[in-house]
């Protein structure tokens, strides 16, 4: 019997049970329901996917469930790590939901049946084995996500206008990778994925080409890669916590599996020049991201923001695998892969603690502004545990979750120029400076961020009431943290209990070939020389630190050596106390980097000195304001809209709201197709 | 770049000559941590900046107190020793205590000029709230109005013993 | 001379040149950017030496000296008068594009050299040509100077820093310009040179200012 | 494991750990004189730190582990790095950390911690070091990461130790144009790094011009004493790789005891010679307006992008 097949089933059924139940039970059972019936989903998807990385994958096919072509599912290696990686989130995210929507009023019949579906829906894209199924399943997830985002539209009217952003692009995402989709099946036997991938060899370049623009358009809209990820610092940060966990630690993967399964698997590798674009999308995308994040000031979206930086690092690794497979160079094509697929797990894994605990601090103190946070620590010491131990994994630092990710993507871009042996051409030789460049600039930033987000929300002093008097969260939201914590700690020191997983999931996508990295303790890169043993760093450091802290007590004398240290007050200069608003914010934080990219984000800073009415030399009131308005959004989106609302004016005039008129249009419509046949003929 | 090389070669050293160590204090007073190396914080309590002066050119390269392992810090946290100049005001007692709070033991304090060490000319004065050691507790004083540089070097070495 | 020695002086000497361009780039000071293009000027006299202890070409050897002569002599000697004439306008302040900008920019532009000139060295790729990136990097920085400075002087550094470039990629295309050529290239550069410093100084009569921007007055 | 990395890394911590107070020392000294003083010697910031060991230990009123922690994670990163890195032996004590990548990461770790500590305060001052000094990091990291790559191109690999053999076995590269470039681009960061002159003053009074004095200004005591003595390390460490990346001969290649000690000798006439120059470079510096740094930075990672370049331009 199949593990894949039994796992993946048991998933979809407790799914679909869960969501029933959540209808008839009655509400104050409702959340604790879901949120069980929904981990059991996520704990089933993760044992379908491991038995499919482990090399189980199963084939079913139901003609008769759907009309047109039927469901067919096939669950190989590359769709398992999706669906585990899913699957993990799910089980923490359904955890901490029970006590998290209970909280938060919630518990609406609604809401509490449509998240276990999501779950079931992001379950099972990666196992659609056939256009139509791949498309349903995909609306489907869309759908249930957009039904979760704006589930608190009525208590904050913001809430809405991310739910129409996200609707709106959304479908677009939807409608171009339906049009992608249609336009290769059109040239294939069947809409199956084995005949796609028959017909996507012979397939004209022309036309391979245009399959992969437009499905990369959907797709990476999908992914919140630039210049489509408007709506996500809209909606990740809207929605329900947990379900921003689900959608930023699992959703925005499901982009990077369509684009590596059309581009590697059904269209076989394709041109250099995809490639590259794929590249340079996930570069720009990761400044920009990053760049945004630093500079913001609400916890949750600088987490939607750090997401489009790090889908687009997982970019940078599927372009740089695709460029050196288009090379012919199959190792460092394997190890750009993997670097990729392994940030794909543990950028889910360090997302849902970040956003799990994010969303305890909202649950705490009814705030996501940074500026009015700060002082958590002695009030809710786990979950500052969880963000601290999120934030270093987020920021690529050892031992953090991140690292060893990144330590791949840049061994394999430094290995991939021509000096060093591989026949990438010019492309490459420029291609690849610039690629580490923008990934150590990532890099550089993203500490900054993290510092800010974890150093002013939740150390020194509380600025606001709020934060004053925060409290811990209820077990079950610590469990949910725990877990992803733990998910955490395990990545970060042994991750090579995935990478064979990865390196099969990988192998799918590039043909059969040997696994990239080896090794139980300490990578060992094949083909290249790259060696890094995160257990043994981090063993390191721990030794270090508790040497260094020996050595402190044995120098010390005596007096030093006193357990009790003497409690002094702040040096405040000797002036009176210090206040919470002499504190840094984050605004003041960003400052100088938003200085130094003053030409990149160009923010909108307003300063209005008000004197007092007797002298204008003597000042009443600073008030300092700054936006950092999406620059890219007022350049492109904007523009459109208005074009838009043009056409919508225009439209207005033939509307008159005369029924008569309405059906003359028909009549005429009617009429001109008839004339159009009868001159064609 | 190359003229003040120039200037620097054609200076050579202006350090005067080290005079003989003082004799050390009673060894009670002055803490044996703080052997060869006290780091400094300066107060201005409220002098007339007379003082100030005299201490910047106890630092400067003639006098050069830095050699005997002295030297001016930001913080009181780093310091071992407060440097207190003027007459104490009203304004600065308060300020004055909290500082020497903020030093970590073994501290000393050092007050320097007359005006420290009895309120000098400002004796009596509305605003001044009494001497350094009706503050803080006091243990070397370095007198003149101002001390010549001599003299608070002489007293600094007294501190660190070299 | 033998080849790894060769090789190792031609690099050091293309280094130099790419090394002072992106200097000029980088400093504000007139004074400090015309010794920078002083110090390329003796760099590009290095290169050409080279190539001539290589051909043992007394032709290559007198253009070395000419180089040598005029780029890193005579050249910083006239833009060293106009400087001195030019008054209290020493410092190229604020530039068309700021300064780490246009650094990031001559990053760009090194790699777009690189990305032209890759068909030209896989003609004949050999240490020599190899150079020829290099070459048109100085070009392009050149350019690029000459675009975004403001200062009459600075922008005469740029067009000179362009013919240098021009003359590296001539001499590592085809080892040796001939001596004519080199001659008369020198010569309307001086040419060049004279008259820009002739109009620098009308300048200053007239607006008291090298601020090319100023000339946009004489439109309206 | 090899036997040479055991002994190197026994020897190089405890030579850093007792050296680096001393090459502080040198540098004050050499700048002293330059300035026509006499100088506290070169053991003065030895008898600081007995001093401030001697001292008793606070803890500022609202201040978390996080404060406590501190100095001790930089102390700890900065072990790490002395004991993996080649300094006098080519083999790395543990292989798999010895990734030039891992070690750029370990330092940074150390400054996240000193300005986490600085945020945890809540003053003023740390607050304004904690932003100046992130800054700084992130700027400084292209540029870094790009000359590693410059290094290790040619030589296929980011394991220090690989990197300084291929030097040794090949010296005519150190004068290549791409090497001459990296190394300067690096110098640019470690100075950055470290806080010199033109970057950060080390020796400032004036809180409002200072960035890594910003952060610790809360500090007394042995703490200050693990902070000031892990910042001394970590400039060693950094002085150490630039020597051994650039000048790597003189560094053992067997466990001899003869080689040790010509390893061990070289190590310190490197970086005491860079140490000086580095002084004797402050004397003619003022510090640069801290908006003014990233056009510095800019122009370092410009040069490492042409050492990159350099490297397969001129290959």
């Amino acid at each position: 019997m199949n593990l894949a097949a039994v796992g993946l089933g048991v998933a979809v059924a407790v799914g679909v049970l869960t969501a029933l139940a959540a209808v008839v039970v009655p509400a104050p059972m409702r959340s604790t329901v879901t949120g069980a019936g929904t981990a059991l989903t996520g704990a089933a998807g993760v044992v379908a996917g491991i038995a499919a990385m482990t090399g189980e994958s199963f084939t079913v096919a139901l003609p008769a469930l759907l009309p047109l072509s039927g469901v067919s599912m096939t669950l190989d290696a590359l769709g398992g790590l999706f669906v585990a990686v899913t699957g993990g989130v799910a089980v923490a995210a359904g955890i901490y939901g029970i006590s998290y929507t209970r909280s938060h009023g919630l518990d609406a019949r609604l809401v509490q049946a449509v998240f276990p579906l999501f779950v079931v829906a992001m379950l099972l894209v990666p196992a659609a084995a056939s256009v139509g199924t791949f498309l349903v399943c995909w609306e489907l997830m869309a759908l249930t996500s957009l039904l979760l985002v704006v589930a608190e539209h009525r208590r904050r009217p913001e809430v809405a206008s991310a739910g129409r952003w996200y609707a709106v692009m959304t479908h677009l995402g939807f409608v171009t990778v339906l049009v992608g989709l249609l336009v290769f099946v059109a040239h294939a036997a069947d809409d199956s994925f084995p005949a796609l991938r028959e017909a996507g060899r012979q397939l004209s370049p022309g036309v391979a080409g245009l399959v992969f623009v437009v499905t990369l358009a959907g797709f990476s809209s999908k992914a919140g890669i630039l210049p489509l990820h408007a709506w996500l610092p809209r909606a990740h940060p809207e929605a329900p916590s947990h379900v921003s966990a689900l959608m930023s630690a699992a959703m925005v993967n499901l982009g990077v599996y369509g684009m590596v399964r059309v581009g590697f698997d059904l269209l076989g590798g394709g041109a250099r020049w995809w490639w590259l674009l794929v590249l340079a999308l996930g570069a720009l995308s990761a400044v920009y991201g990053i760049l945004q994040a630093a500079m913001s000031t609400d916890l949750k979206r600088l987490l939607g923001q750090s997401t489009t930086e790090n889908m687009g690092l997982v970019l940078v690794g599927v372009g740089a695998a695709g460029l050196f497979a288009t090379s012919g160079d199959r190792v460092l094509a394997g190890l750009a892969l993997a670097a990729a697929l392994l940030h794909v797990i543990v950028h889910a894994a360090f997302k849902t603690l970040l956003f799990l605990a994010a969303g305890s601090v909202l649950h705490a103190t009814g705030t996501r502004d940074l500026d009015a946070l700060g002082g958590l620590r002695p009030r809710m010491p786990v979950t500052t545990a969880a963000f601290g131990l999120g934030a270093l994994a987020a920021s690529a630092l050892p031992p953090g979750t991140a690292f060893v990710s990144e330590w791949l993507l840049l061994q394999a871009l430094i290995h991939g120029l021509p000096a060093s042996g591989t026949t990438g051409g010019t492309a490459a030789a420029i291609a690849m400076p610039v690629a580490v460049a923008a990934v150590a600039l990532t890099a550089g930033l993203a500490v900054a961020t993290f510092v800010k987000a974890f150093g002013v929300g939740f150390l020194a002093k509380p600025r606001t009431a709020a934060a004053e008097n925060a409290y811990e969260s209820p077990p079950s939201m610590l469990a949910g943290m725990g877990l992803a914590g733990l998910a955490c700690v395990v990545l970060a020191v042994l991750p090579t209990i995935v990478l064979p997983g990865v390196a099969t999931a990988g192998s799918v996508a590039l043909g059969a070939g040997e696994s990239a990295v080896t090794g139980a303790v300490t990578l060992r890169l094949v083909g290249v020389v790259g060696s890094l043993s995160p257990l043994v760093l981090t063993l390191a450091l721990v030794a270090a630190l508790v040497v260094a802290a020996g050595a402190v007590r044995v120098v010390a004398t005596r007096r030093a050596r006193r357990v009790a240290r003497r409690v002094v007050r702040l040096w405040d200069c000797g002036a009176g106390p210090l206040s919470a608003r002499m504190e840094y914010t984050a605004t003041s934080f960003a400052e100088p980097l938003q200085r130094v990219f003053d030409n990149v984000v160009q923010p909108e800073t307003d300063v209005d000195v008000s004197h007092h009415e007797e002298s204008r030399y003597l000042v009443q009131a600073v008030e300092y304001r700054r936006r950092v308005p999406d620059r890219i959004e007022r350049r492109l989106y904007q523009p459109v809209l208005a074009a838009v609302a043009a056409w919508g004016r225009a439209g207005r005039r033939l509307a008159t709201g005369s029924v008569h008129r309405y059906l003359g249009y028909g009549f005429y419509t009617v009429c001109g197709l008839l004339i159009l046949l009868a001159v064609t003929r | 770049m190359l003229s003040l090389w120039r200037k620097i070669r054609r200076t050579g050293r202006v350090a005067e000559p080290a005079p003989p160590r003082p004799a050390a204090p009673p060894a009670d007073r002055m803490p044996v941590e703080l052997a060869g190396s006290v780091q400094i914080r300066h107060v201005d309590a409220g002098s007339c900046n007379g003082c100030e002066v005299e201490i910047g050119s106890a630092f400067g390269p003639v006098y050069d107190a830095e050699r005997y392992g002295a030297r001016l810090v930001a913080s009181p946290r780093h310091a071992d020793a407060l440097l207190v100049t003027g007459p104490v005001t009203r304004n600065m007692a308060e300020p004055l205590r909290r500082t020497y709070d903020a030093v970590p033991r073994p501290k000393l304090v050092v007050a320097v000029g007359d005006c420290a060490r009895n309120c000098g000319v400002f004796a009596g004065a509305y605003g001044v709230a009494g001497a350094v050691r009706d503050v803080v507790p006091v243990d070397l004083e370095i007198a003149g109005c101002p001390p010549r540089p001599e003299a608070i070097v002489e007293g600094l070495r007294k501190l660190t013993g070299r | 001379m033998n080849e790894t020695l060769f090789v190792q002086l031609l690099n050091l000497a293309c280094g130099a040149l790419l090394l002072t361009a992106v200097l000029v780039l980088w400093r504000r000071e007139l004074a400090v950017i015309i010794r920078v293009f002083a110090v390329q000027g003796v760099a590009l006299a290095a290169l050409v030496a080279v190539l001539a202890a290589r051909e043992e070409s007394t032709e290559l050897w007198a253009v070395a000296a000419g180089v040598l002569v005029l780029r890193a002599g005579v050249l910083p000697y006239l833009l060293r008068r106009a400087l001195a004439s030019a008054g209290e306008a020493r410092r190229e302040t604020r530039p068309l594009v700021n300064v780490a900008a246009s650094l990031l920019a001559a990053a760009v532009l090194t790699l777009l050299a690189y990305a032209v000139s890759r068909p030209l060295v896989e003609l004949a790729p050999s240490a020599v040509t190899q150079a020829i990136p290099v070459g048109v990097t100085v070009v392009l920085i050149g350019f690029f100077v000459l675009v975004t400075r403001r200062r009459a002087l600075s922008q005469l550094v740029g067009f000179l820093l362009m013919d240098n470039g021009i003359t590296a990629v001539g001499f590592l295309t085809t080892s040796g310009v001939g001596l004519v050529v080199e001659l008369g290239v020198s010569l309307d550069v001086l040419l060049a040179v004279l008259v820009l410093q002739v109009l620098t100084a009308r300048m200053r009569e007239t607006f008291g200012d090298t601020d090319l921007d100023e000339l946009r007055e004489l439109r309206d | 494991m090899t036997a040479l990395g055991i002994v190197g890394g026994v020897v190089q911590p405890v030579l850093i750990v007792a050296g680096s107070p001393v090459l502080v020392g040198v540098m004050r000294q050499v700048r002293a004189r330059l300035e026509g003083r006499a100088g506290a010697g070169i053991g003065q910031p030895w008898r600081d730190l007995r001093k401030l060991f001697r001292k008793e230990r606070v803890a500022p009123r609202g201040t978390s582990e996080v404060f406590r922690a501190a100095p001790l994670v930089l102390m700890a990163t900065t072990t790490v790095v002395a004991v993996v890195a080649p300094f006098v032996t080519t083999d790395p004590a543990i292989g798999p950390v010895a990734d030039l990548f891992a070690v750029v990461a370990l330092l940074a770790l150390g400054a996240v911690a000193l300005a986490l500590a600085g945020l945890d305060t809540g003053t003023a001052f740390g607050g304004m070091g904690a932003s100046r000094e992130m800054t700084i990091l992130a700027l400084v990291e292209p540029t870094l990461l790009v000359a590693i790559f410059a290094l290790s191109v040619r030589v296929g690999s980011t394991n220090l130790g690989a990197i300084v053999s291929s030097t040794l076995h090949d010296p005519a590269r150190v004068i290549s144009p791409a090497s001459l470039l990296a190394a300067v681009a690096l110098i640019v960061v470690i100075v950055a790094e470290t806080g010199r002159l033109p970057v950060d003053n080390p020796s400032t009074h004036l809180e409002l011009t200072m960035v890594h004095e910003a952060m610790v200004l809360e500090y007394a005591g042995p703490d200050l004493a693990v902070i000031e003595w892990a910042s001394a390390m970590r400039l060693f460490v950094l002085l150490g790789l630039l020597g051994s990346l650039f000048a790597p001969w003189g560094i053992a290649t067997a466990a001899a005891p003869i080689a040790l000690l010509v390893g061990v000798v070289a190590l310190m006439v490197k970086v005491g010679l860079l140490g000086v120059a580095l002084a004797a470079g402050e004397v003619f510096l003022a510090k640069l307006r801290l908006f003014r740094v990233p056009e510095l930075l800019a122009g370092s990672f410009l040069l490492a992008l042409l050492a990159v370049a350099a490297s397969f331009f001129l290959a």
